[in-house]
């Protein structure tokens, strides 16, 4: 309001603003495209392969996946610096189950059907025990989320160092590491099959939130503006399930697999990898935290919490249990991360999940999370995770060497988030 | 107000010889009030006499140091909040208690949010019963999609209003609701309040405007310095009498 | 020839990287490769993206300082599938398809106690370990214990105090080492530190009590370190020719991305792993540098005599 | 008000009342006394000899330094990551200056008197003006804190890193290295002459203290109760002053002396080390960091902004620049916790100040900063600071191992606060 | 009020075409008022209407999209509160804007704050200041070493009012100042606005109680959805003359 010299245009304005796409998240894939077209060029054209996205998504998985809880969690006021820490913990836990307490106790050899869901279903049980038993000091004993995490950190770090006496531990069984990226993909049929079931998904909830205003008789936008949405939509989704389906597995590989199978591979045979189970992990994680954000008491709960603690608990919301259920969650998430980033490795290693805290945190707060508490979106914090990805390994493809590569993604780092600001105060959001 | 109320029956809510300190202050200091169904109970006093205190005491806010409270005869603990909707006690705060990063609709159901039959929240009803509720209080209101923070004073005050009138209340505490009112939204809270006691509702009113007491109550109550003047009918009593037991803390002669 | 090789650097806060890295761009100059780098600061998961880029950049080879040794594996996997040879530097890469070429860190360890038991025959002795989350530590204390393992069964040495350095910091060793004396009431009289850094911290610890000077141990050739036992303050630096292994490192990883086998790489031998696994390697020898052969550090080049003899008045060779 | 239990007793209350002692500073002392007295006895007595004394306090100094300008930080709702790395860039400046820059440029050999001025204040010079920009940077362009200083903990880092080409750079210059603790100290006669002073100004301050408040005729405490207030300001002062006087310098570090200087040393000689001179540093910091924030204007401002930051802006502060004095003054601090940090390494190293960033919030928080802003006490982090310290030395004393250090530090920070919380609560606070 | 004012010199303050707005809504359209030394102007008008929005560009926190700003005839450029200040423009805004986590003399300093000659804070004059001025507001106003979060709503109110009027302001901004004060301390209110129309003072006071407009106000300025209604005298109009202005936004024939 105060830049006197913004553009009139009310014509031109009124069509664009017509579509009521969220101005943040513009920005947001703005900056991410920027950040890629730069490294393209930097990299004659290499950043942008099929190869290199589906890497890329990939190696933003693990934070990405922690990132949505961490909305949860700065949202209500509160921070969680243990998530590194945690997730180590939970994967040495699922490491030991498999090389350790599978065999060992249970009799069940790595490799048997039973032994990943097992050490999975023990690691999340894990990691909703300690997220609880967090969000209980915080919410129950009123200690402040940063002592209790800065705990946490310590903590958890070094009871995996001791569940494992400080080994490396693995390889890890061959069906856990189908959460691995490239050791589980959906191939290029089944690629197909998710893309379109998930463009089927969305249109419907487009024309069903249409609807929804109709019948109690708000406004709704024009049709060719709904229109244009869902192509957008259409575009991005098949886009992307087109370009992981463009990645085709390495001949060696394929080779091997059929060497594997006793066959010879016939002259000229290619595989595509398509969609990565741990993407499609994220996809899954995405669409369900989203919800609870968006449409179930517990995220309106947890927006209302943050906004203004003392009126939610006057409007009679027992926030004390909304803290536990909050850190429970990250608790989940640093889970099924651990998973991720441990089938990733094929191994647990002591240094799992270093320094991932900050990196999570920083993905929820480019994401456009504020740390006063209140505000903030799933959707961003997955973006977010991916811009700081693209920045570490489009640094790291750039050729700058490798001290200065740090300096650079901390620059980048900061003007990111200045020209996402600058974008949003210039279109007055 | 001037509707005879019936007193015979066991009082809607009493509390009794209520205390509560803050550090070393008495902030309410062994105060007794009671309020019937259908009755407006003013609580009138200078400012920090006391009076949003002993209310959060009834609202589950704060909890009581000393004294009892009984709704329908019945002696009830209030420990949060949430005891005090269980027994159909709404309030309005004097702070309104918003989240500001929510809209109107969502404020106004916060805790008890419409569902579908899938169990998420129903957002296009609620606006809509928003729209509904809002419009017979302040007709000028516009904002639904916006957070309450970008709401003017009174905007928000409308919410707040809403909010504690809109879930079949058989108690209601009103903190200065009309602080931040404009003449006509003022006005449409005062018949909304008539409408209320009509209903069989009891409300305790905190209001500074002596008018405003003397038209829409029955009874009131005056503290000073935390501890009870005394409470009358206002149909018995003269303004200025009220202003004296707020000023002097003196009971007039005649009061009930 | 256009080759491209890649490094990824697990981390690069200790001194000698720095040292490494020169000597790998050298080699890569002379044959006319070209060279690009990652550092995974100290982050195994990041290692395997820094891979993975370094890969999709283009790489013809890739020479990796491990972080894990083992966690690592995925991305000698991706590389293999590439066609992409590995040399693992400096650290185990423990899996058969990567070239090793390192000096032993178990002799590291042996060597660092050998002169330390040699100055101090018997008496009481303080093992500061490295970072807990580093392999290479247990591998370091493991070759202490070997040559330490006599004289403790026999009394002569008593080890009273043993603490891991997190993240190898000089300030976490040197408040370990001060929080030691304090409980020993200084009757220490060897520590057996396992880098140069951490040797730092320990000698400054000691200095406060006047102590500067009872053997010490450390590795790496710091040119501090080397200053230090040039002073006197510390016993030995087992020194591993960064360049050697730089060099060597470059030159490998370039005949290797030129079709030449492992095995075919000159002085290349067959290694069997802790683990079991069978790698082609090449072990160079490190030095333990003392005060004895101090001048084979200056005449190498390593460090200037300037900065070796800084502050020495009639000390040992070359700074008398 | 809640607690229907607490005893009443108003006699005896008012008694103690009358004192007027910030209970949350009963609270820290009382959580730290514990933790001493634990550790004393699991070293047999070792841990409150005056040796460990003087060792525990340099020990602190460098966090404890930073920590109070975190308080500021923290204060006005912003954090600081960056301080380990801006720590590592003033030590890798300094370092320079007196290795490079000094003997190379200016002709000055370590050792000549203007070398450690010179490096100091061009560190000092470094750390204001990198401070000052995170300060606008945060201020004036509206990017997170947060992100900045994460930014900057990628930059400076490897900022310093480059300045040194990654070398350790020592030994210092030995002026320079009388800030690191054991190098530098006061001896015993100064040590008390310093103590005294500090004494007499506490009793002035209290005096005239008492004296303003008659003139302005509030109420005062009881004559008794100032006179105990004195009398527990001068034992805690010259007990202190003793403690540190009690250690001597050992033996065999005095005959170095005279064998240095050419003597021999007379039989049965001793001395004591006295003040170090980096305590005195902290000391002095202390008093003037306490000053700024209860009796200056910007001070003042910085809590307002803290409390409510429009309401500052609509009370006509200049909340932007403000922000910028208050990460240059973290900018300063930072510079001065890296000439004692260096120094008493005695040299630079590249992961000087590594983790620090956690330590100094931590030790910020400990001593009761709250991360929404507004409220935090110079005194309260710097005792902070020094109960961190206690558990990790305390712990390496016992002989327990990294790993379980951090474990049982984690666990102690989350029981140090929660103890603190208790006790305020049961007294009302 | 009914001393007469005199309107021939320049105004004090003069707002010409003031224009902001909000995403689309335009909060204030095209508004303008003036005021004259020793003048009381009341800005009038429903919840939302644009009151407190137009007044926040005279005082710095906003800044307007269009429109003017005069003080002594003079155009100026208000671009933070420090520039409102410094023409001696000084504000009690409806939301207090207290720093919560303060006493009450840190706040009513706040940004001016009293030095001894060393130049640090003298808390102790401050204080004693503080007691002073408070106490001529409201005598029962005990809780000077308490942050004012520990204050009631009245209490707040009065810490904003003296902050505003300590000052020696030429202009003051009254945004609601008795909203949620009790009788007496309205009562002392009016008194001062008295006292400082006498001093000269120009007073832009918002309020929706229409007696106290009648009885303090020169002027009536009035608003509706952000445009400018009229402006009377209000001695020439009846109570439902302006009631009209502000519910139906009609100018009534005899106004000024
Ligand atoms: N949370 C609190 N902590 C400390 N003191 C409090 C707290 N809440 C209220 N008080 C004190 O208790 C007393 C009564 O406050 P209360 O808010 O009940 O007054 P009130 O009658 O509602 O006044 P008003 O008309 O101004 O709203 C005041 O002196 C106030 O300062
Ligand atoms: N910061 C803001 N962002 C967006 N909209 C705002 C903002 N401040 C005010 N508004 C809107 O501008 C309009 C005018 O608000 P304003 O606060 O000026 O009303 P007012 O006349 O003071 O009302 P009240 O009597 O209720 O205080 C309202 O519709 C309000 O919602
Ligand atoms: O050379 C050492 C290396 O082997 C170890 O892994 O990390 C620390 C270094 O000092
Ligand atoms: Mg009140
Ligand atoms: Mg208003």
């Amino acid at each position: 309001m105060t830049d006197i010299h913004a553009p009139a245009g009310p014509k031109k304005k009124s069509a664009f603003a017509a579509l009521e796409i969220d101005t943040r998240l513009l920005g947001m894939i703005g900056a991410f495209v920027v950040v890629c077209l730069v490294f393209n060029l930097l990299t004659e054209g290499r950043f942008l392969t099929p190869r290199n996205v589906f890497n890329l998504t990939i190696q933003t998985v693990s934070v990405a996946l922690m990132a949505t809880g961490m909305v949860f969690v700065i949202v209500t006021r509160h921070i969680d610096l243990s998530v590194g820490s945690v997730l180590a913990t939970c994967s040495a836990i699922m490491a030991m189950m498999q090389t350790a307490v599978a065999p060992g106790w249970l009799g069940l050899e790595l490799g048997h059907p039973m032994v990943a869901p097992l050490a999975i279903v023990v690691g999340i049980a894990a990691g909703v025990i300690i997220g609880g038993f967090h969000g209980w000091l915080v919410g129950y004993l009123t200690i402040p989320a940063f002592i209790v995490t800065l705990g946490g950190l310590l903590v958890w770090r070094n009871v995996a160092w001791h569940l494992t006496s400080g080994q490396t531990i693995g390889p890890l069984d061959e069906t856990f590491q189908l959460f691995g990226g490239i050791n589980g993909t959906l191939g290029e049929t089944w690629s197909w099959v998710f893309g379109i079931i998930c463009l089927i998904a969305a249109w419907l909830g487009l024309l069903q939130a249409r609807r929804a205003r109709i019948r109690h008789e708000f406004p709704v936008k024009p049709v060719w503006a709904e229109l244009t949405i869902g192509g957008i939509v259409a575009a991005a989704i098949l886009g992307f399930v087109a370009v992981l389906n463009a990645y085709e597995v390495p001949t060696r590989r394929l080779e091997r697999m059929f060497e594997a199978r006793g066959e010879t591979m016939p002259e000229g045979y290619t595989e595509a990898y398509g969609l990565p189970i741990s993407v499609l992990l994220l996809i899954i994680v995405a669409i369900v935290m989203t919800i609870v954000a968006q449409r179930t008491r517990l995220g309106r709960y947890i927006f209302a919490t943050g906004g203004n603690p003392d009126a939610a608990e006057l409007a009679g919301i027992n926030t004390r249990m909304l803290t536990v259920k909050v850190f429970a969650i990250m608790g989940i998430l640093c889970a099924i991360a651990a998973v991720v980033a441990a089938s990733r490795q094929t191994f647990h290693s002591n240094d799992i999940g270093t320094l991932d805290e900050l990196r999570v945190i920083a993905a929820a707060v480019i994401g456009g999370t504020a740390l006063a508490g209140g505000v903030g979106t799933i959707y961003g914090a997955i973006l977010g995770a991916l811009i700081m990805q693209s920045l570490q390994s489009g640094m790291a493809m750039v050729g700058v060497d490798a001290p200065y590569q740090n300096i650079v993604v901390g620059i980048v780092l900061v003007v990111a988030v200045l020209v996402d600001i600058i974008y949003r105060r210039r279109t007055g959001d | 107000m001037t509707t005879a109320i019936d007193r015979s029956g066991t009082p809607l809510v009493e509390m009794r010889n209520i205390s509560i300190s803050f550090g070393g202050v008495h902030a309410v200091d062994d105060v007794s009030v009671d309020l019937y169904p259908g009755e407006v109970v003013g609580l009138l006093g200078h400012n920090g006499a006391g009076k949003s205190t002993l209310i959060k005491c009834l609202s589950g806010a704060y909890h009581p140091d000393a004294g009892e409270i009984y709704v329908n005869g019945e002696k009830v603990t209030i420990r949060n909040p949430r005891d005090a909707r269980d027994h159909n006690i709404e309030t309005i705060y004097q702070t309104l208690a918003l989240a500001d990063n929510l809209d109107a609709a969502s404020n106004l159901f916060l805790g008890r949010e419409l569902t579908t039959a899938t169990g998420l929240v129903d957002d296009a009803r609620m606006e809509a019963e928003t729209r509904k509720i809002l419009g017979r209080l302040n007709p000028n209101f516009r904002k639904f999609n916006a957070p309450v923070s970008a709401l003017s004073g009174g905007q928000r005050q409308s919410v707040a209003i809403s909010r504690a009138v809109y879930f079949n209340a058989r108690i209601l505490i009103m903190d200065e609701p009309t602080a931040a009112l404009g003449v006509e939204e003022t006005r449409m809270v005062a018949e909304l309040i008539d409408e209320l006691k009509k209903q069989g509702i009891g409300i305790f009113l905190i209001d500074h405007d002596i008018h405003q007491v003397k038209a829409l109550c029955d009874r009131a109550s005056v503290m000073k310095n935390g501890k009870l003047v005394g409470t009358v009918e206002v149909d018995k009593v003269s303004e200025d009498d009220i202003l004296g037991m707020i000023i002097l803390g003196k009971q007039p002669q005649q009061a009930a | 020839q256009d080759l491209t090789v890649g490094v990824s650097w697990s981390n690069f806060q200790e001194e000698r990287w720095k040292t490494d890295e020169a000597a790998i761009k050298e080699a890569l100059d002379a044959a006319g490769a070209s060279y690009i780098s990652t550092d995974a600061q100290s982050s195994s998961a990041k290692q395997l993206s820094d891979v993975e880029s370094l890969i999709a950049q283009g790489a013809d080879a890739l020479i990796i300082l491990a972080q894990d040794s083992q966690a690592i594996t995925p991305a000698v996997q991706a590389a293999t599938d590439e066609g992409i040879p590995i040399v693992g530097y400096d650290r185990l890469i423990d899996d058969s398809r990567a070239f090793y070429l390192t000096f032993d860190n178990v002799e590291v360890g042996r060597m660092q106690a050998r002169a330390v038991l040699e100055a101090a025959p018997e008496g009481n002795y303080v093992m500061i370990k490295g970072s807990p989350t580093d392999p290479n530590a247990d591998f370091l204390r493991g070759g202490q214990q070997e040559v330490l393992q006599d004289a403790i069964d026999s009394g002569a040495i008593t080890i009273v105090g043993e603490a891991y350095t997190d993240g190898w910091l000089p300030a976490n060793a040197q408040r370990n080492m001060e929080s030691i004396l304090t409980a020993n009431d200084n009757n220490v009289d060897a520590v057996v530190a396992s880098n140069d850094g951490t040797a730092g911290g320990a000698v400054a610890a000691l200095a406060a009590q006047g102590m500067d000077g009872i053997p010490v141990s450390g590795q790496d050739g710091d040119h501090a370190a080397l200053n230090r036992v040039a002073k006197g303050t510390q016993t030995v630096s087992v020194w591993k020719d960064a360049r050697d292994l730089g060099r060597s490192a470059g030159e490998i990883a370039v005949a290797l991305a030129g079709g030449t086998a492992a095995a075919d790489v000159e002085g290349a031998e067959t290694w069997t792993s802790p683990n079991g696994t069978e790698l082609t390697a090449i072990f160079l020898k490190p030095v333990p540098v003392t005060q004895d052969n101090l001048t084979a550090v200056v005449d190498a080049g390593w460090i200037t005599q300037e900065a070796l003899c800084q502050g020495v008045e009639n000390g040992p060779a070359p700074c008398n």
